[in-house]
């Protein structure tokens, strides 16, 4: 700031004006997580969301008091029921009551939407934060693994290591885990390298913090969080792939009460049956639209600029 | 994901029927063969076969295109009957080795070459050759010579010869006083020089033959083939114009012609099961409904050699413990008729009805019983292994339950697709048992009881590995001994006989477990075609039908 | 710019190599013989006609073998032999490709219109009813999987509505169903993200230079606003295309659509492996081209972006 | 952009009385060239409603510069877009006022001939100009798109125009950059862009809004010179919103005070920094650090600037204001001209302080 007076006026008569009296406006001490909250929970979508994951994981947990029957005990007599009467959903060509089997069919959901996710999670998150922070060759190593598994498709992908590892509710998880990794990767190691540049890294670097302190304390809870909200809308997108597997015929196997199952179950049925896959396909669509809407809500209170 | 493969009689696929004893629906009039108006275009929707040409053409789909390309010495009748087709005349051997049959005279293949002698030699050559690699070369293994011709050491089979230009002699390695039955195959059939060796392209997707139809342009994979009338065909000809074929997806093929015959757009159609008793009711009264007992079985084939299963007594128990009659209702909607024999009803000469007794009625208590006495103990595991994708899901898991409830075994089912399948069943160690299904090539019972039941039929190689159809591994020197005397008997009737008692040492042993007859369902436009019938093939007979 | 995109085609060789590396090893590793048995029946092949086709596919080499010829006959585009009708891979894949592609063009093309259009009148009309609508169908529209999409489909407009048959082939009336079920979820996404640039893009600073420069508002939305707020709907139009190229497996088995997806499905049912093999590679590979040619566009469109 | 509603009448808000605060002439006598008359802006955003600007007067004459100074939020810029016409409406919109330009009150026009005044009569300078120039054009389209869109010129002498325009505002080598990006560019280049592309029609008025507070120091007196140079030579009126007392200082002619939405004080630049005539514009200068004052306790205004959505009664300043008595916090103080102890009347000098008299003569 240049000299202020141009040379010609006195400084001003009085001192420092007395301090006045007056309280001073109080500030409340927002923090930054209860600041989120408030957006969040003003968001009703959001809150739509959270509701619709909550009752799925509870009906998940509670499945065993709130089913009315047990999901696999087949009763040949009463095939192809329609709904009502005993079996509010009907029954399927075993017998077996559907409404039983659509409440354990969240259990898988929630177990394999959320560990797949989990593993992904944790290669993707890992890896991506190495390559982001070490760059050179160990990124562009990581980069292209990444690519190749980025550019598999999916479900092809899942359905080979099915074939190898045989079907069942590890297989999926595992399948759906080591393919969708490279999207958390990427995301993280874009998140890395922007966190890297930034000053407090610097600083961090300067106080003499070690490598691997920069990255646990400074690094990666700055870059979690838009994983974390991408994680979020991708387990909907997991359960659905799952599904989808099932529906593939090499899903979870398929007397697992699974709604993957019942839809491809159901599927012949069309027209002449159809609350044989109405009712699960319903399930679907509803748990993956609550993934998504808390995602959308938990990204809309992360980054408010977003609205 | 249903009829994962194409095979009309491929392992379950769910296209089900329900046994009607005798050949069931279509106004019947009486199957002659001239009546009615010449002209008119058929169509149906078909899976994409696996070939079309006679040197390997195995399933349905694929014999459904050879039959009425090619004529054959004999052809196979829906009712396990064979009538003579080009063969004038048939004489065999006192030793059953040597078969000399006679060739109708003046009959030419579709591009003019005469049908002789030589034109069978060379079709049934250019079949067992080593660079053919024909998947159903192995019904002339009877034939001197076929060993080298397979092997590579020579590219003709020494057994056949042609004493002059309408006679055919085949010479065999051994006694098969049934070998005439074989030729109904169409891997039997002759063809014309210009056919070239099996690896011929141009021959493979658009064969020249003498059959009632011929091939209208090639064959366009996974979209249609197209077969018109053979005008200068040597026996009666075709009233039908065209064929019109389409070849839909195996995902939902079934699926797509049941659409296709609602929408007008098939004269022929499978149903998927859902559909089945809303389709009966609809179409059984007006006469489209084609019900059909044919000549294939549905088992549960148990691992004889090792395993829990070892013990007849336990196989027993499993097969009371099974309510055939509450998973026919049950899951298949009423379609599917129980199965007390190993042999299809289809044969009637040697249908012996309720000859299992074990498969009549569920028996809990004699189950349990057998199962005691047969070292079945409460808590073993018993295996049961299917094939994904073709519908056998829901039934499995019903025998399952049924197993488990009745013996309080542990039941552990796991679907695999079918490479996997098969080599589980071939390999050395395996055990509990697995979903299996048989469809006759030709309509002898030999056909079913030597490569299913027969010791010869195990086949181990070096390091124990089954490669050939008894994969039960079930061996017992008096069942062996019955039917190579049977092959020994030059007399049909005689030969019955035998296969019966035959199958009750089979049946006694519990070689293989009955579950259900293979009967056919389709839809037919009989408003529109008259005489429309189902073939041995499970094919509608385009040769016979016209016009209305 | 040229080292670049010479540089990105290494990658892509890399990344076709390691899929198919990959794919190859896990076939191989799969227990069973592909040509154990006679198509799809439970009648085994005889030994010697197994090992006679062993031979003829290769089958008997080792893995590494068999995976080096494979690469080097993929050099000049030879896909191998499938094992049923052992008809060349590509001469099967041609035809079946042309439908993937087919069906990719319409979906993209339902993306573009629906998805931008709703997009920017959402964003241009913000909080008004058309914006809130749009925000929830969307939302709504990304919630449904396809496989539920596609028999709603199915069961609305062929089996209740009958406008569709369902034997339709690869005619004009056929392509109908299966693009808008591949393109409803695609479109949904399109639009929240036109939504979200264009919101982000009506808040930038050169938005108001233009308008106090005294531009016509028409100007103003097209040359300043579309122009800045396209690019990230590009690249993501330019994603999406490659995986549709990739064969929609599900869409294409509900309706029938005799695209690579069926065919892959079928192959893995027949355990079929140069079809897996074959449709992978396709996949695969026009996945990353595209990627690429995303990539350049980017930098075409945003002088921002050097490639390095 | 859209037509900005303006309501003629508005019931009362807080405000006593309607002062129609004195115009003082222009240089020549003439109508000043541009008059902001008790002009209201507010924000209504879902429920709450954010009052930016609160009866703001002031003009500005050809060839005058005037100076609006105040804190961040104190509603300077969002004066400058009403007059501009940019608002964001909605939230934006004009709730009372007029805008008289050339003795015209341009919220009267229709937005076509609204239209046709920006760029032409009257041009914008922002303060950033990387986020202001559109990243994806180049530069010399940008500037040339004023020739082509306003006077229909061909794209080849649009670009002339255009190399022209970057020569005149001394960009070296002007005729090969005229194809680059705006990233390409120094933050100095770049606001010599927006200046160019200002005055590419040479309009009566120009509004800069913070022209320099991107630019480190030696840059932006470079700008600054610039900038005054070419108002001389096309005397044109300037309208200076800054928050840097220095940059006013050595430009401005005259000042304007702005706090929480309204002027509180106005004077020509010199007579402002001698004696202020309120508290706050006070508090202002004292805030500056002084080469003679080495040593003490730099002096701030303690508080922050009020919350436009609840501005307290009375002198919005009154918290903050160490002179602040009952009156203040009831009374909104009206902008009344300031006059010599013994009442002979200052040209161009208001204050809306109660306690003007304390403060400017102590």
């Amino acid at each position: 700031m240049t000299e202020l007076v141009s040379g010609t006026g006195e400084p001003t008569a009085a001192g420092p004006v007395p301090a006045a009296p007056g309280a001073e406006p109080s500030v409340a001490r927002v923090s930054q997580w209860t600041d989120i909250r408030h957006r969040f929970f003003a968001n009703k979508l959001a809150v739509v969301g959270l509701a619709i994951i909550t009752v799925l994981i509870l009906v998940a947990i509670f499945a065993p008091l709130l089913a009315p029957h047990d999901p696999l005990k087949q009763d040949l007599t009463q095939t192809l029921q329609s709904p009502g009467g005993a079996h509010w959903l009907g029954t399927d060509a075993l017998g077996r009551d559907q409404l039983s089997r659509l409440i354990y069919g969240s259990r898988i959901a929630v177990i394999v939407g959320m560990a797949s996710i989990l593993v992904a999670l944790v290669i993707g998150v890992t890896l991506g934060a190495l390559a982001g922070y070490y760059g050179r060759w160990v990124d562009t190593v990581i980069m292209r693994v990444a690519d190749v598994f980025f550019a598999f498709p999916l479900l092809i992908g899942a359905i080979v290591i099915i074939l190898l590892m045989g079907r069942g509710v590890l297989p999926v998880v595992l399948s759906l885990g080591i393919f969708t990794w490279a999207t958390f990767a990427r995301l993280l190691r874009s998140q890395v390298l922007s966190v890297r540049e930034m000053d407090f890294v610097h600083a961090a670097k300067a106080l003499g913090a070690g490598q691997g302190r920069i990255i646990r304390k400074h690094i990666l809870p700055n870059s979690l969080t838009s994983v974390l909200v991408y994680g979020t809308s991708n387990v909907g997108i997991a359960i659905v792939a799952e599904a989808s597997l099932s529906y593939l015929g090499v899903g979870v196997d398929p007397e697992v009460a699974e709604w993957g199952n019942m839809i491809s179950a159901g599927r012949n049925f069309m027209g002449v049956k159809d609350f044989m896959w109405t009712y699960p396909s319903l399930a679907i669509v509803i748990t993956a639209l609550g993934f998504i809407l808390l995602g959308n809500g938990l990204r809309d209170a992360l980054d408010p600029k977003m609205r | 994901m249903r009829g994962a493969s194409s095979a009309k009689w491929v392992a379950g696929a769910i296209v089900i029927a329900l046994a009607a004893t005798a050949c069931g629906g279509g106004d019947d009039d009486g199957g002659s063969k001239g009546s009615g108006k010449a002209g008119g275009t058929f169509r149906m929707g078909i899976t994409e076969p696996v070939a079309i040409d006679p040197y390997n053409a195995q399933e349905s789909e694929g014999t459904l295109v050879t039959d009425n390309l090619f004529t054959g010495l004999y052809e196979p009748t829906a009712d396990g009957k064979v009538d003579a087709a080009l063969a004038t005349s048939k004489k065999v051997s006192k030793d059953g080795k040597t078969w000399t049959f006679t060739i109708k005279k003046g009959t030419k293949f579709s591009n003019g070459e005469a049908v002789d002698a030589e034109s069978f030699i060379r079709g049934w050559n250019r079949v067992a050759v080593k660079t053919a690699a024909s998947d159903v070369a192995y019904h002339m293994a009877g034939i001197a010579g076929f060993a080298d011709a397979q092997s590579g050491k020579a590219t003709t089979m020494s057994g056949l010869s042609a004493p002059d230009p309408y006679t055919l002699q085949v010479k065999l390695s051994a006694p098969d006083f049934e070998f005439y039955i074989k030729t109904t195959h169409t891997v039997f059939s002759p063809v014309p020089k210009v056919a070239g060796d099996a690896k011929n392209k141009a021959y493979n997707e658009a064969p020249i033959g003498n059959g009632p139809f011929k091939m209208q342009g090639k064959w366009e994979h996974n979209k249609s083939i197209t077969l018109v009338r053979n005008d200068d065909y040597g026996l009666t000809k075709a009233h039908l114009d065209k064929v019109q074929i389409d070849i839909l997806n195996s995902a939902n093929g079934v699926t797509l012609e049941y659409q296709g015959f609602e929408s007008g757009q098939y004269d022929w159609a499978r149903m998927p099961t859902p559909q089945l008793p809303a389709a009966k009711a609809k179409y059984d009264p007006q006469g489209e409904w084609i019900q059909q007992d044919m000549s294939g079985m549905n088992y549960l084939m148990p691992i004889t050699d090792n395993g829990p299963l070892k013990n007849v007594k336990a196989r027993e128990a499993v097969s009371y413990a099974i309510d055939r009659d509450a998973i026919i209702k049950g899951v298949f909607q009423g379609m599917y008729t129980k199965s007390t024999t190993i042999l299809p009803p289809s044969f009637t000469d040697v249908y012996q009805k309720d000859l299992c007794t074990s498969c009549i009625k569920q028996d809990k208590a004699k189950a349990k019983q057998l199962a005691a006495e047969g070292g079945l103990k409460p808590g073993t595991t018993i295996e049961i292994a299917y094939n994904t994708g073709a519908g056998h899901e829901e039934w499995v898991q019903a025998v399952k339950q049924q197993v488990e409830d009745v013996l309080g075994v542990k039941v552990k089912s796991t679907g695999k697709p079918f490479a996997e399948l098969l080599a589980d069943q071939q390999k050395p160690g395996a055990t509990g048992m697995y979903r299996f299904a048989w469809g006759a090539d030709y309509p002898t019972p030999d056909n079913f009881l030597y490569p299913l039941l027969d010791t010869a039929s195990i086949n181990k190689d070096a390091n124990g590995k089954v490669t050939g159809d008894n994969r039960a591994r079930y061996s017992n020197k008096k069942f062996d001994d019955l039917l190579s005397q049977a092959r020994g008997t030059e007399d049909q009737a005689g030969r019955n006989a035998i296969y019966k008692q035959a199958e009750k040492v089979a049946l006694d042993d519990m070689a293989l477990i009955p579950l259900w007859n293979r009967t056919q369902l389709r839809l037919a436009n009989t408003k529109k075609y008259a005489g429309l019938k189902m073939d041995f093939h499970e094919d509608p007979n385009l040769a016979e039908i016209s016009m209305k | 710019m040229g080292r670049y995109v010479v540089r990105r085609l290494g990658q892509l060789v890399v990344v076709v190599l390691g899929a198919t590396m990959i794919l190859f090893a896990c076939l191989f590793v799969l227990p069973g013989d592909p040509v154990g048995q006679i198509a799809g029946s439970d009648k085994a092949r005889d030994p010697a006609v197994i090992e006679q086709l062993h031979k003829q596919y290769g089958l008997d080499k080792p893995l590494v073998v068999q995976y080096g010829t494979y690469v080097g006959k993929l050099v000049t585009g030879d896909l191998g032999t499938d094992y049923t009708q052992s008809r060349p891979v590509t001469e099967i894949l041609g035809p079946k490709l042309e439908n993937t592609a087919k069906l990719a063009v319409a979906a993209i093309i339902i993306d573009i219109v629906i998805g931008i259009s709703v997009g920017v009148l959402a964003a241009m009309r913000r909080y008004s009813i058309w914006d809130v609508s749009a925000t929830f169908i969307t939302t709504l529209a990304i919630g449904v999987p396809s496989i539920v999409l596609g028999m709603i489909m199915q069961r609305v407009f062929v089996i209740e509505l009958d406008w569709f048959p369902l034997i339709a082939g690869d005619s004009f009336e056929g392509i109908i169903l299966p693009a808008f079920t591949l393109a409803i979820i695609d479109a949904a996404l399109v639009a929240q993200l036109a939504r979200s640039t264009m919101l982000e893009v009506l808040r930038a600073d050169y938005v108001k230079t233009a308008v106090a420069k005294g531009l016509p508002r028409r100007t103003v939305l097209t040359r300043h606003i579309l122009r800045n707020s396209v690019i990230p709907v590009i690249t993501y139009l330019g994603i999406s295309f490659g995986g549709l190229l990739g064969g929609a497996i599900i869409t294409e088995t509900i309706f029938n659509w005799n695209g690579i997806g069926l065919a892959l499905i079928q192959a893995i049912q027949q355990n079929n492996n140069p079809i897996i093999v074959g449709v992978v590679t396709i996949g695969v590979a026009v996945f990353v081209v595209l990627n690429l040619v995303v990539d350049l566009l980017y930098a075409a469109l945003d002088p921002r972006i050097r490639l390095a | 952009m859209s037509r900005t509603p303006v309501t003629k009448h508005d019931e009362g808000d807080g405000m006593t009385s309607l002062e129609m605060a004195p115009t003082d002439a222009g240089a020549d006598g003439a109508a000043p060239l541009l008059e902001v008359r008790d002009l209201h802006v507010e924000f209504a955003v879902r429920d709450s409603v954010t009052k930016a600007v609160n009866g703001v007067n002031y003009s500005v004459s050809a060839g005058e510069t005037l100076a609006v100074l105040g804190e961040s939020g104190s509603g300077k810029s969002v004066t400058a877009q009403a007059i501009m016409g940019i608002l964001d409406s909605p939230p934006g919109r004009i709730a009372k006022g007029e805008i008289f330009f050339q003795g015209q009150d341009i919220l009267r026009l229709s937005e076509g001939e609204r239209r046709k005044l920006r760029g032409a009569k009257m041009a914008m300078i922002f303060q950033d100009a990387l986020s202001s120039l559109n990243p994806v054009l180049s530069v010399g389209f940008q500037l040339g798109e004023m020739f082509r869109v306003h006077q229909g010129m061909s794209r080849k002498d649009s670009k002339a125009k255009a190399i022209e325009l970057m020569d005149r505002v001394r960009i070296p080598a002007a005729a090969q950059r005229v194809g680059d990006y705006p990233h390409q560019f120094s933050g100095g280049m770049r606001q010599r862009i927006m200046i160019a592309m200002a005055l590419a029609l040479e309009p009566d008025l120009i509004i800069a809004d913070e022209p320099t507070t991107a630019l480190d120091v030696t840059v932006q007196a470079q700008v600054m010179d610039l900038l005054a140079e070419l108002q001389r030579e096309y005397n044109m009126g300037l309208i200076l919103i800054t928050h840097d007392l220095g940059v006013v200082a050595d430009v401005a002619d005259k000042i304007a005070v702005m706090y929480a939405g309204r002027i509180v004080e106005t004077a020509p630049v010199h007579e402002l920094y001698k004696r202020p005539a309120h508290p706050y514009t006070k508090g202002l200068l004292e805030s500056i650090p002084r080469l003679d004052h080495k040593g003490q306790e730099l002096y701030a205004i303690k508080g922050l600037p009020p919350n436009l959505q609840a501005i307290p009664p009375g002198c919005a300043f009154n918290p903050r204001c160490a002179m602040a008595q009952d009156v203040c916090r009831t009374d909104v103080p009206p902008l009344v001209p300031v006059t010599e102890l013994d009442g002979t009347e200052l040209p161009g000098r208001h204050s809306a302080c109660h306690f003007w008299k304390e403060t400017i003569h102590g």
